[in-house]
C-alpha cells in the first residue's frame, strides 16, 4: 500500500541528492509539478534519466540539479533546441553535465530490461553509426544459437521513477491511458516509484484507450496534484500547451531570463498553482 | 546566374508535396515531425487514403485532422488504430521489420545519405549540441527503405560528417550488405530545390529531378560535395491546384490550433 | 488487407504439410474449429507449437498429423492427463513424437523474441534443473557487463500462427480482449497468420478488457467461425465448457472410442456445427 | 497401528485449511490449480481479504467467486484489478521478483523439496509422462518463498527424483546460493498429514506439525525416506467451523458452476 501524502512529503522522503532519477512520460504525461518540487527542495548531483530530456530536464539542468544525463533526444519536440541543456553542455553553464547518451530503441530497451530484473538488453541497433565509440556502455552480445552479434545495453535500474497518471484508486491502485510510453517499465525498473495523479478516486472506472493499471504494491507514493503534467497533458483532462513549448524556447535562451522565469513560477509557487491547468481549476 | 520564374508555391511547399508523391497507399510509415508528418498526412489526405501512420510515441494508424507539434499528441492516440508501448513500438514494429517507410532528416548529410544530428565539432567538446538520434539510428537500419527530406544548403550537404548519427549508404556501396543490413537504406532524397536518389553503382546521390524554375547550377551552388546529375535528369511535376489547397489548409488547420492551446 | 475466405480455402493456402504451426489461446480463445479443419483437410509431419497442447493438440496428435511438439505443460487443465499425447510419447501411437519441452517462461520469452525480430531471447530460468540436460535448445549467454549467466532459448518463427479473436472490422483489424496470453506475439512472430472470429463487424468497437488490436496489415487471412473456440471460451460470446473438458479424460482414454468421437464431430462435420455453441446459434 | 480418532473434515480439507493459514493479508501469491487455488482463495475469502492472487494466464489480482477449473478460466479475468499478457507475466512480474510466494505441487518430491512433473522412468523411454513444468523452473528460482502442497504417500515422497523438475534445496544448504539464488525456495510443505519444513542446518524436511490425529508412525510409514520430525513438534490446529465453511462453500459453488456448463 503506498503512501498517499504531499507532494512536499514525498520528493523529501524518496529523492535523494545523487540519486539516479527517472521522470518518465513520452510527451503525454510528464510530471512537471514533481519536477518543480525537486527545485524547491534544492537536490544536487542527480543523474537524469530520460528518453526525451524536454522541458522538464531542462529546467532541472539550467538550475544545476543534474552532474548526470542519461538520454536519447534531447531536443524541443517541434520547436528546436533546448537552451539549458546545451549550455550545460557547451558552455559547462550553470555547471558541467556528463552525458550517457543512447538511441530510444537502446532507452526502450533498457528501461524493459529493468523492469523484466535482466542485467542488460539485446536488440538489433547502433548498426554502422558513432554512438558507440563515444558510449561505453554500448556492448556487443553473440546469440548462442545463429552467432549473430546484436548490440546491448545495461538495464536501467532508477533508485526512483517519478510518472503522472490520470488516476489512481482509494487502494493505490495507478491507471495511466492514452499514450502509455515507458512508464510502465520506468516504474517497475525502479526501486521506489512516486506517482502524481490528476485524481483519487473510488472506482478506476472503465479503462480508456489502452489503459495501463499499477497495483498498489508496485508503487511508493501517491499525490494528487491536478494539472501535475502541465504544459504537457493529461489524456481526458487537459490538452498539451503546445504554444508554451514554442515559447520556452526565448525563455530558456537566455540565462537570466531562464533564471527570472524559475524563480517566479517555480521557487515561488507550490505543486497547488497546477490547479489553475486541470479542470478542476477552470 | 539566372532566378527561377516566381511560382505560385515555396520551395518548402514543393519538397513536401515530392515527398508525399512518393508514398503509396499500402506503406505503414514511420513519422517524423516536421516535414515528414506534413508529407504523409498529405499523402493521406489526397492519393494515399489507408496509408498506414506510425509515430514513435506508439500510435499506429493514427489519422490526426491537424498535424501534431510533437510525436505524442494527444490527437495522435485519440484517432490511432491502437496505441502501444514505447518498448512494444521499437521490438514488435520496428525492430521487427514491419515498416515500409522510415522518414528521416538531419542537420547534416553526405553523399552516400548519411546522416548527423548529434554535435558539430568533436562529440566531447561540440561547437553546437544538436538534440541527438532518437530514434533515427534503428530507422534506418529496420525499415524496409529510407526517405529523406531536408533543405538544400552548404550547412547540410556536406563532404565529411563530423559524426554518424544514422546510417545511409555508409562509404557507398556493399557498406550496408557488408553490415548484416537488408533493408534498403536511403532510396529518396527530398529537398528544395531537387529530388536525389543513389546511384544503383556507387550508391552515391545523384539529382533525378529539379524542381521547377531550379538550375543544376543553383543545386550545385548550395551542395557541400561536387554534385552529380543523373542522365536522365527530369524536372519535377509542379504541386497541382488540389495538392496546394490540402496542404495549405492542413497548416492553416494546425497553426490555429496549435496557437489556441494555453 | 486480409483475405477473407472460407475456413477450408483459409487452411488450405496458408497450412502445408510439414510447417511448423502455432495454434495459441492460453485457455481462451484456443481455435478449434480451425484445428478440426486441418485434421479434415488431412495434414501430416507438422510440428506443432504451443504453450499448452491442451485437447486442441491431444485431437491432432491422435490423428497423427504431428511429427514433433514444441510444449511447455501438456496436461489437461484441471483434470489430469493429455492420454493421446501420453499414448504418443509412451506407445508411439499412432506414430512416435519428437519432444521439444521448455518452461512456460522459456516459450513465452521464445515467442517475444520472434514478434521482436531477435534471434534468441535470454531470461533468468532453468536454474538447477534437470531440462537443459534434455533439450540441446536450452543454452547460455553471459551479460557483457555483469558477466552473469542467463538461459537462452531460440526465438519462435511459425511458418504459421492461427489464432481465434472476438471480432475483425471489415478492412481487416482483428480485435481479442480478456486474457489474451501470447497471441499478440505469436501471430507477429510468424511468416503467416489465420484468425478465425466470432463475428465480422463495422466498428470494432469500444475496447473491452486489456484489448489487443492486430491491424489488418500483420493477418493473412480471416474467417468469421461463430463458436470456433468451443469447448475453450470466447469473453463476451460463451463460456468455456469444463464439463468437456472433464468428459474428454474419458473420451480420449481409448484409442477406439477417440477415433469414434473424431470421426463423429471433426471428420463428419463442418466449422458450421461450431455455430451452436455462439449466442448466435442459440 | 491405531487410527485417529473420527473427525469432522477430510485429511484433504485440513491440508488446504493449513496451506490457508500460512498466507498473509500482504502476500502477492502466484496461484496454481488445484489445492494452491483453494488455500489461496479460503485465505482471500477469511483472514486476507487484501491478498493478491495471480493466475499465469496473465490475471493480477483476481478475486473468483468460484474456483476456476483452469488456470484462465474468464471469471479470472472479469474479476482481476487488470490483466496482462502472458510473456509479460513471466519477464516483468515473475522474474521482476515482485511475487511473495508461489505455490507448487508435483507428482514427486525428495527431502530437500525438489519435485519432479515432468517423467517416471528415463526422459527418452518414460514409464509415465506426466504433463512437465509449466510455469514451476521458474517460479520455484524467483518467488521469494515457495508453498508446497501434496498429499503424503510413499509414491509421491521418494528418495531419489528421476527428474527435477524444479528446483527445492537441491542437494541441501547452500545449493541455492551456489547458483545464485536469493530466494528462499520451499519455507513450508504442506500435506494430508502434516506440514514439514526445511531444517535450518541441513534444508532436509522435517515434520514440525502432525495433523490432528497424525502419528508419527503414520507419516513415516508413507514417506520414500527415513523421516525426521522436530524436536519442537507441533500438532495441528483444527480446522475451524468458519474455516470449513467458506471452503465447503466454496467448493459447492465451483461444483455447481462447473456442471452447468455446457
Amino acid at each position: 500500500m503506498p503512501a498517499f501524502c504531499s507532494l512536499g512529503e514525498a520528493i523529501a522522503a524518496h529523492v535523494h541528492d545523487g540519486d539516479c532519477v527517472a521522470m518518465e512520460g513520452f510527451t503525454h504525461l510528464i510530471p512537471f509539478a514533481a519536477a518543480h518540487e525537486v527545485l524547491r527542495q534544492g537536490r544536487r548531483h542527480l543523474t537524469l534519466v530520460r528518453m526525451t530530456p524536454d522541458l522538464i530536464y531542462d529546467q532541472l539542468i539550467g538550475m544545476g540539479a543534474a552532474d548526470r544525463l542519461v538520454f536519447s533526444w534531447g531536443g524541443n519536440p517541434g520547436v528546436g533546441s533546448l537552451h539549458r541543456l546545451r549550455d550545460a553542455v557547451e558552455n559547462g553553464w550553470p555547471q558541467p553535465l556528463q552525458l550517457e547518451e543512447h538511441s530510444h530503441a537502446a532507452m526502450a530497451n533498457a528501461y524493459e530490461a529493468g523492469a523484466a530484473n535482466l542485467p542488460f538488453a539485446a536488440f538489433r541497433g547502433y548498426i554502422g553509426v558513432d554512438l558507440p565509440k563515444v558510449n561505453p556502455r554500448i556492448r556487443r552480445v553473440e546469440c548462442p544459437f545463429t552467432g549473430e552479434i546484436l548490440a546491448a545495453v545495461p538495464a536501467i535500474r532508477p533508485d526512483v521513477t517519478i510518472i503522472h497518471a490520470q488516476r489512481a484508486d482509494r487502494a493505490g491502485n495507478v491507471l495511466l491511458d492514452g499514450i502509455v510510453g515507458v512508464q510502465k517499465q520506468a516504474v517497475l525498473a525502479a526501486r521506489r516509484a512516486v506517482v502524481t495523479v490528476e485524481e483519487i478516486v473510488d472506482d478506476l472506472g472503465a479503462p480508456g484507450l489502452n489503459a495501463v493499471v499499477l497495483p498498489s504494491w508496485t508503487i511508493t507514493a501517491i499525490v494528487a496534484v491536478p494539472g501535475g503534467a502541465y504544459p504537457s497533458y493529461a489524456q481526458g483532462y487537459y490538452h498539451r500547451a503546445n504554444a508554451f513549448y514554442t515559447a520556452w524556447d526565448e525563455i530558456s535562451r537566455d540565462r537570466d531570463r531562464f533564471m527570472a522565469w524559475v524563480s517566479e513560477h517555480v521557487l515561488k509557487r507550490g505543486p497547488e498553482a497546477f490547479r489553475t491547468y486541470s479542470p478542476q481549476g477552470r | 546566374m539566372t532566378m527561377p520564374p516566381a511560382a505560385p508555391f515555396s520551395a518548402n511547399e514543393m519538397m513536401t508535396v515530392v515527398a508525399a508523391r512518393a508514398l503509396r497507399n499500402e506503406d505503414v510509415c514511420f513519422v517524423g515531425i516536421g516535414a515528414p508528418s506534413a508529407a504523409c498526412n498529405l499523402a493521406r489526405l489526397t492519393h494515399a487514403p489507408d496509408i498506414t501512420l506510425i509515430y514513435e510515441s506508439g500510435t499506429i494508424g493514427a489519422r490526426p485532422t491537424v498535424l501534431p507539434l510533437s510525436i505524442g499528441d494527444g490527437e495522435l492516440c485519440e484517432t490511432a488504430l491502437t496505441t502501444v508501448s514505447v518498448p512494444e513500438m521499437f521490438r514488435y514494429w520496428l525492430q521487427g521489420g514491419r515498416i515500409t517507410v522510415g522518414f528521416l532528416s538531419g542537420a547534416q548529410m553526405d553523399r552516400y545519405a548519411n546522416l548527423n544530428t548529434t554535435v558539430v565539432g568533436s562529440y566531447e567538446r561540440p561547437k553546437v549540441r544538436l538534440p541527438g538520434g532518437g530514434g533515427a539510428p534503428e530507422i534506418a537500419s529496420s525499415c524496409q527503405e529510407i526517405f529523406i527530406t531536408i533543405p538544400m544548403s552548404r550547412r547540410t550537404f556536406v563532404e565529411q560528417l563530423p559524426f554518424i548519427t544514422s546510417l545511409g549508404h555508409g562509404t557507398g556501396r556493399g557498406s550496408r550488405e557488408a553490415l548484416g543490413l537488408k533493408s534498403r537504406g536511403p532510396t529518396r532524397v527530398m529537398t528544395d530545390l531537387c529530388v536525389l536518389e543513389p546511384d544503383p553503382d556507387t550508391c552515391e546521390l545523384v539529382v533525378t529531378s529539379l524542381h521547377p524554375g531550379v538550375t543544376p547550377e543553383m543545386a550545385r551552388a548550395v551542395c557541400g560535395w561536387a554534385l552529380r546529375f543523373s542522365d536522365r535528369l527530369a524536372t519535377t511535376a509542379e504541386p497541382s491546384a488540389g495538392e496546394l489547397q490540402v496542404l495549405r489548409d492542413l497548416q492553416a488547420r494546425s497553426a490555429a490550433a496549435h496557437k489556441d492551446e494555453p
